[in-house]
């Protein structure tokens, strides 16, 4: 059998509104991806080949699903026009759907099953026809049954309402508590109700109450309650003294010092209140901790003196090497100059600068990466103040990025917080560091870590 | 920002209408305001039906101007906050420090029923 | 490894092919090198296509197409990434350019629309009156 | 890069066999009058192995060109290559894309 799995921009149009940048194909209900659940129950119900098909982006989808192999299915993409009917999508993949009995799932649907075994069953003996529809989509069968057979009085599977971000968040925290085992992703500590990720630092005093389910690399600092009821993403950091329960953050987010975080959805920057469907995004850094001390706020100046203080004593340490190994680069032709435009959020404008490369081939390449040579010229910009010399990195002006990245906090910078805490940089894991620090911020810290980062990158060349 | 007192409970209650944005930007005037604000009366009710955007400064300020009526022995109270604005209250966990009520009339009142100042 | 690549085209159209060819056998033995293997097509026909872009932009934005121009397009390589810079002799350009919108079916402004999204960082510069677009794509 | 024509239902199936890029995209243009003209047509890329952005730019005019005169045009064919360019410009949503030629030909002359 195959399976066409056929949702439509309009389908999930109730949910993207809260969660910009997220496809709401893999936005994860509890901690598995929504679309990997159609997956499970096209595989359950005996498909040996899905194909997933929209008339929106499916890339992110391509991504997580690549070509099935995971799941031992195949797994391709197709597009389609918005107003296309089901005749016409059958039609549009006429190639793929020939002699096969097929399975049509249409809508952005959440199926239960509670009996894995029965499905493949009732499917190979069900005669054509729709098998369960509501008002916001249906699953057709089409072909004549493969086995004759007394079909079981109830059919094995269930739509649920899925329609707003209430069934959303009911439905996650149902799942989690009643239903792991047949729905959730595995996690590595195999408690019952407790499914713990990779990399999961727990500081000291925190505590975790179950059912909970935590992804992967995520901090939960000192004196932070975790749960009960709660469903907590990957590259995830909670903050001292903070509580997250009966809520869900997804990937990449920040919750600050002592916050309290009950009956919500995070998702980076973003809080949304299931019940009533309001959002905020939480656009200053320091709403991210607690009630506003006054250490952050007006330390513009002093803040900007200490950068500059690194600035030149950096500038004082590597003008030597600079003007002995950036000329010899030069003529071996491995000193690359490009220029960098990103956009500085904070002035809202676009700025240009040089950012060198270095092809580290040979002794004096590595030398001169080492010594973070290629920021040389940015710290200039650090003394004048465009820049800070720790912070973020800086966002390239890229329209790829533009839309997800309104992260908080963002201070574009000679080295970033991600080079000093030896977190991969990259644009969406890094934002969680930037945001810890943008709001853990002070000048003596901003030292340390840029001292910290400077020693990283000669650390990461002598190895 | 709007200003006015209310004399229905026999005592002087000020008023003030916070409308459009809260923010760093503009804080600073709030802060100034609730000063001589606080010249007239150390009963306080901030009418949030206008206000839209509160960011952490904002609260800052807000938080700042509760502590001086508190000092003065006298209180400041919250009415009609948006769902935006009252969750930025809950998050930082400054919603335990106020009195928060649907709207002034009722925050008024309150001054009335209840015995301090 | 740090393999170091230069070549050098005539500013002709017809070279395109050539070009984007090249840089798409350069880009396979690289990602045999380090071992990409379920994603090697898309990581290869990023640099076919992004050199394509890149060249053919150049060609169409060359002041006097008479001329004798070049284009060099270097590669080097890191750990985990294949950069590629393309070079010539035409005046500036914009590089920031927004994305065209499709429904309105434009006819062009796709390329560098597409040689953002396929490369993980582009850099344009100026520099002794060339331009010089260079593109980095990460392993993995 | 060639380009074959047959009928299939009163319809035009233009095939092209090779890359469709900045070089061949004019030889392709004059290659046949069913690109230029009102009547509908389905493109079939099957053995298209290469599509830049000059080659897109040439998809999306024949299609404002045909659809401002009633005609439409149809795509049948993308290989991952090519679907790859469509996701990346969103030129999904301008076209009806078919996995095969003589579908998107019999659906076209049904409507």
């Amino acid at each position: 059998m195959k399976t066409l799995i056929v949702i439509r921009e309009k389908d999930y149009g109730w949910l993207s509104p809260f969660f910009p940048g997220v496809n709401p194909l893999v936005m994860p209900v509890c901690n598995k991806p929504f679309i990997e659940f159609l997956i499970d129950f096209s595989i359950l119900a005996g498909s040996s080949a899905i194909r997933i098909i929209s008339d929106g982006p499916l890339n992110e989808v391509e991504r997580y699903c690549e070509d099935g192999s995971r799941w031992g299915v195949d797994v391709s993409y197709a597009s389609i026009l918005g107003n296309d009917s089901i005749e016409t999508v059958i039609e549009k993949n006429r190639k793929y759907c020939a002699d096969q009995r097929l399975l049509i799932i249409s809508g952005y649907l959440f199926i239960r099953y509670e009996n894995r075994q029965e499905l493949r069953h009732c499917f190979a003996m069900a005669s054509g026809g729709t098998l369960a529809e509501n008002e916001r989509g249906s699953i057709v069968l089409a072909g004549t049954p493969e086995i004759t057979g007394q079909l079981p009085a109830a059919t094995p599977f269930s739509l649920v309402e899925f329609d707003s971000i209430d069934n959303y968040f009911r439905l996650s925290a149902e799942i989690l508590k009643e239903y792991p085992s047949p729905y959730v992703l595995p996690g590595y500590c195999n408690e019952p109700d407790c499914h713990i990720g990779r990399n999961v630092v727990i500081g000291k005093g925190a505590e975790i109450r179950k059912p909970v389910i935590i992804g992967n690399n995520v901090q939960i600092m000192k004196g932070a309650v975790v749960g009960p009821s709660a469903v907590v993403g990957s590259n995830v950091i909670i903050d001292r003294e903070s509580t997250v329960s009966r809520s869900i953050l997804l990937d990449n987010t920040y919750i600050g010092e002592q916050l309290e975080v009950v009956d919500r959805i995070a998702a980076g920057n973003i809080l949304v209140d299931p019940r009533s469907g309001v959002s905020i995004a939480m656009e200053d850094p320091h709403l991210l901790s607690s009630l506003p001390g006054s250490a952050h706020i007006g330390s513009g100046l002093f803040r900007y003196l200490f950068h500059a203080i690194v600035a030149l004593l950096l500038i004082l340490l590597l003008s030597l090497p600079y003007l002995m190994l950036v000329p010899l680069l030069k003529i071996q032709g491995k000193w690359k100059t490009g220029s960098f435009t990103f956009h500085d959020i904070r002035q809202g404008k676009n700025l240009r600068f040089v950012m060198p490369s270095i092809a580290d081939e040979g002794g004096i390449g590595s030398l001169a990466k080492a010594l973070s040579l290629d920021r040389f010229p940015m710290l200039f910009r650090a003394l004048a103040g465009t820049i800070a010399v720790i912070g973020s990195f800086p966002v390239e002006v890229s329209h790829r990025l533009e839309a997800g990245y309104a992260a908080t906090g963002y201070r574009p910078a000679v080295f970033s917080y991600a080079e000093a805490e030896d977190w991969p940089v990259n644009a969406e894991d890094s934002a969680i560091v930037e945001q810890f620090y943008a709001a853990h911020g002070s000048p003596v810290r901003d030292m340390v870590l840029t001292i910290k980062a400077f020693l990283n990158r000669i650390h990461s060349k002598v190895q | 920002m709007d200003f006015r007192i209310d004399m229905s409970n026999g005592q002087p209650v000020g008023i003030a209408s916070l409308d459009g944005r809260l923010d760093a930007e503009n804080c600073g005037d709030l802060q100034t305001f609730c000063q001589s604000w606080l010249k007239e009366t150390s009963r306080l009710v901030f009418d949030c039906t206008g206000l839209d955007f509160l960011d952490s400064s904002g609260l800052g300020t807000i938080v700042s101007c509760l502590r001086k009526s508190l000092e003065q022995d006298g209180d400041l109270k919250l009415a009609a906050l948006s769902p935006q604005v009252s969750m930025v209250f809950e998050l930082t966990k400054a919603r335990k420090l106020f009195s928060i009520f649907p709207d002034a009339d009722n925050a008024v009142r309150s001054y009335a029923s209840g015995d301090k100042a | 490894m740090d393999t170091f690549i230069t070549m050098s085209f005539p500013s002709e159209i017809s070279y395109a092919r050539l070009a984007s060819n090249a840089a798409s056998m350069v880009a396979e033995i690289f990602s045999r090198q380090v071992g990409i293997w379920e994603k090697r097509q898309e990581f290869c026909h990023a640099f076919e296509l992004s050199v394509a872009e890149a060249f053919s932009n150049s060609v169409r934005n060359a002041a006097n197409p008479e001329t004798d121009g070049q284009i060099i397009i270097c590669f080097s390589s890191d750990q985990n990434e294949l950069m590629v810079s393309v070079r010539d002799t035409n005046p500036a350009f914009d590089p920031d350019i927004p994305a065209p919108d499709i429904l309105s079916y434009p006819d062009r402004g796709y390329g560098l629309l597409l040689i953002r999204q396929l490369m993980d960082q582009v850099l344009y510069s100026r520099e002794n009156d060339m331009n010089l677009l260079s593109m980095i794509k990460k392993a993995g | 890069m060639t380009v074959e024509e047959k009928k299939c239902h009163d319809l035009t199936i233009v095939s092209i066999n090779g890359s469709l890029e900045a070089s061949s995209v004019p030889g392709f243009m004059k290659s046949s009058p069913a690109l230029t003209d009102s009547q509908s047509i389905v493109i079939d890329l099957a053995g298209v192995d290469f599509l830049d952005s000059s080659g897109l730019g040439c998809l999306v005019t024949i299609a404002r060109k045909k659809r401002e005169q009633g005609g439409d045009v149809r795509l049948a064919c993308l290989n991952e290559k090519l679907r790859r360019v469509f996701e990346v410009t969103q030129a999904f949503r301008l076209f009806d894309i078919y996995d095969d030629a003589e579908s998107a030909a019999t659906t076209a002359a049904n409507k």
